[in-house]
């Protein structure tokens, strides 16, 4: 445990929760949500839980983000509510 | 020695919330994806030095890999889509 | 989305780069045991590269070294492995994936054939989800671009 | 050893400075094509300078071999994924700014 | 009556010998024409041989052990364990990859001036990275003034380079050198963003794409350690 930055990556996280689903534009908000794995890989990182972080960096860096957009592709991109 | 390590990610850390600004603000798609590629490289940074800090390095050192390989991945994966659908 | 990249520097360096990323992932399974990693992990990097390979070279070039065929056949084959590895420590009177037994098969000691059995589940595991993985892509990616019919002919 | 970690010191405030104009750029800069150039360099030296640091810090081992292939690794992939970025916002027809239409800055 | 005959016969016999004569000539004509092209065929197949050592591309099997060579250095790094099993492991996945992916490597490679390309491109590096970090002064130079003195403009340039190496090495280059990136690349044109007038002046003069020429060994950019390379792969070929 390292006490500031556990506090700091806290508040990224959260700042990154709210806007993924604050956001009106369905490819912003995949984005912010790959902003968001990151940030989560550190926290578990920070934590010294290494083999999440593993888990956390290879599936959401590459294939979620991939996977997401593809889905993002076959609707409708921006919504208007 | 440690101490100027924990200070640096400390530092870099709220680089990130700068770059955290643009993503989550900055106007349009584009200006997010460059916000959060600034992001993958100093997570990758800080990954690092957190493996520093620990005296780990050579476990931290795989993610540090696995988010070299992949971050690259994602911004071109987002560049052919906005290239393919023609909106930006 | 499948069809290949006509820029020539990302066609470029994924073809320098993905060899290097399909060994490392290889490398992340094969060291599960002693450092961070495993078979998911490496799965689904191994996964990625081929993403890659299908982003930046079209489906066409990525269908001559894995078809879907193979990834559906891949997928069994891992699930075989796991499973196969987890019944032969039942049969031969231990728990299900009860490791230390499999020394009665290999000439090892106990703790030897737990690291040997603990790598070819990893293996299973990894092309189980490295298949389901790349399928998964495919049937997004490709859903509106291919009838059924495209690929039964050839 | 003294020297050791005085070089690493150098190189870390060095890319921490470099980091610092990066991010002041990606804030500061008025539209999407400038601030690409701000990430796109400023990111890439300032990454290799660290981990440069960290290889001379931890010393001739496997380890600092790894952090190399890093670097050389970053080294080809950034400028790159800037490139596929940038030309994707110019097949979609994204208008830079230029001084003439963002008048005085 | 048989004077007749004979004449006839004589006729004949003559016919005969015209046409066997003609057909004989024929004969000739193509075995002279075939010769010709054999020997134009044989003088060809001779100059590709000379041409070969700097042209010819890696026969399957090549491509394929090169490939597995490299992926096996990589694997040693990544490993620290040097004991038989890992090794075993290690070589059983580099043959697996190697046979997938033997084409990607080394497309487009050509053979002969490996090691000079190779030594070039070493030398290359110390330049760029000088270039990097002035890059990097004037990106922080600019953000730290007040008032930004940035006037961005887009200009195209069209490049004699023509293999996929030798362009993304120049445009990897033009987006590291100081204040330009580049956007796109249509038909060998490209399209480069710069910051500034003068950075966009500066790039116009073309160092850097005759320097990444020079490396590649392009056609039209000939010089005179080229020329003495040439003389040095030919000699060796005719001996």
């Amino acid at each position: 445990m390292i006490l500031p930055l556990d506090f700091i990556l806290i508040l990224f996280v959260f700042i990154c929760a709210v806007a993924a689903i604050t956001i009106k534009d369905l490819l912003s908000a995949v984005v912010i949500l790959g902003a968001y794995s990151f940030l989560m890989c550190l926290l578990w990182t920070e934590m010294a839980a290494i083999d999440v972080a593993f888990t956390e960096a290879s599936v959401s860096a590459s294939i979620g983000t991939v996977l997401m957009i593809g889905c993002v592709a076959k609707t409708k991109r921006r919504s208007k509510d | 020695m440690n101490d100027f390590f924990l200070i640096l990610s400390v530092g870099m850390c709220v680089l990130v919330l700068f770059c955290l600004y643009r993503g989550t603000f900055g106007p349009g798609v584009l200006n997010r994806a460059a916000g959060i590629s600034a992001i993958g490289t100093k997570t990758l940074i800080i990954l690092l030095l957190m493996g520093v800090i620990y005296d780990r390095i050579d476990m931290f050192i795989d993610i540090s890999i696995a988010y070299a390989l992949l971050n690259f991945i994602g911004t071109v994966v987002l560049a052919k889509y906005i290239e393919t659908t023609g909106e930006a | 989305m499948i069809r290949d990249s006509q820029d020539v520097i990302v066609k470029t360096l994924s073809r320098l780069l993905v060899p290097f990323m399909v060994i490392y992932a290889l490398y992340v399974i094969m060291h599960g045991h002693h450092s961070p990693g495993g078979g998911f992990q490496g799965g689904v990097i191994l996964a990625a590269g081929f993403v890659l390979l299908v982003v930046s070279h079209g489906l066409e070039q990525t269908r001559k070294r894995l078809s879907e065929k193979a990834a559906g056949v891949l997928s069994s084959i891992g699930v075989f492995i796991y499973a196969g590895i987890g019944a032969l420590c039942l049969i031969l009177g231990g728990n299900y994936l009860d490791y230390g037994k499999l020394s009665k098969l290999l000439p090892v000691v106990p703790a030897e054939a737990r690291s040997l059995g603990i790598l070819g589940v990893e293996i299973g595991v990894a092309l189980a989800v490295m298949a389901v993985m790349f399928t998964i892509f495919l049937v997004i990616f490709t859903v509106g671009e291919f009838q059924e019919d495209d690929r039964s002919e050839k | 050893m003294l020297v050791k970690d005085v070089i690493c010191i150098l190189f870390m405030l060095g890319s921490f400075f470099l980091f610092t104009t990066a991010t002041l750029g990606l804030l500061r800069l008025p539209d999407f094509f400038t601030r690409l150039h701000a990430t796109g360099k400023g990111d890439t030296l300032a990454a290799l300078w660290s981990l440069a640091g960290l290889a001379v810090y931890h010393g001739f081992t496997l380890t600092s071999a790894k952090i190399l292939f890093i670097a050389v690794f970053l080294f080809l992939a950034q400028p790159t994924a800037t490139h596929a970025i940038s030309r994707a916002a110019f097949r979609c027809k994204v208008q830079p700014w230029t001084l003439a239409k963002g008048g005085e800055k | 009556m048989e004077v007749t005959l004979l004449l006839e016969a004589t006729e004949n016999a003559f016919r005969i010998m015209e046409k066997a004569r003609a057909h004989a000539l024929g004969v000739l004509d193509t075995a002279v024409q075939f010769t010709g092209e054999q020997t134009r065929f044989m003088e060809e197949k001779r100059w590709q041989v000379l041409f070969a050592g700097a042209q010819r591309r890696k026969t399957r099997f090549q491509n394929f052990v090169g490939t597995a060579l490299i992926l096996f250095a990589f694997w040693m790094l990544l490993s620290g364990h040097f004991d038989p099993f890992h090794l075993t492991l290690g070589a059983i996945c580099c043959i697996i990859t190697a046979y997938l992916f033997h084409d990607l490597l080394f497309a487009n490679v050509r053979v002969g001036d490996m090691r000079v390309v190779a030594l070039r491109f070493l030398c290359y590096i110390p330049w760029l990275i000088q270039q990097i970090v002035l890059s990097n002064l004037h990106v922080a130079s600019v953000v730290l003034r007040r008032k930004m003195p940035i006037n961005p403009q887009i200009i195209t340039f069209k490049t004699k380079l023509e293999t996929d190496i030798s362009s993304i090495t120049l445009a990897n280059s033009i987006t590291l050198t100081p204040g330009t990136i580049t956007m796109d690349i249509r038909d060998g044109v490209y399209y480069v963003h710069a910051l500034d007038q003068k950075v966009a002046d500066d790039l116009n003069a073309g160092e850097m794409e005759d320097r990444v020429a020079h490396i590649f060994m392009e056609a039209d950019h000939l010089y005179v350690e080229d020329v003495l390379d040439a003389a040095r792969i030919y000699d060796a070929l005719r001996v």
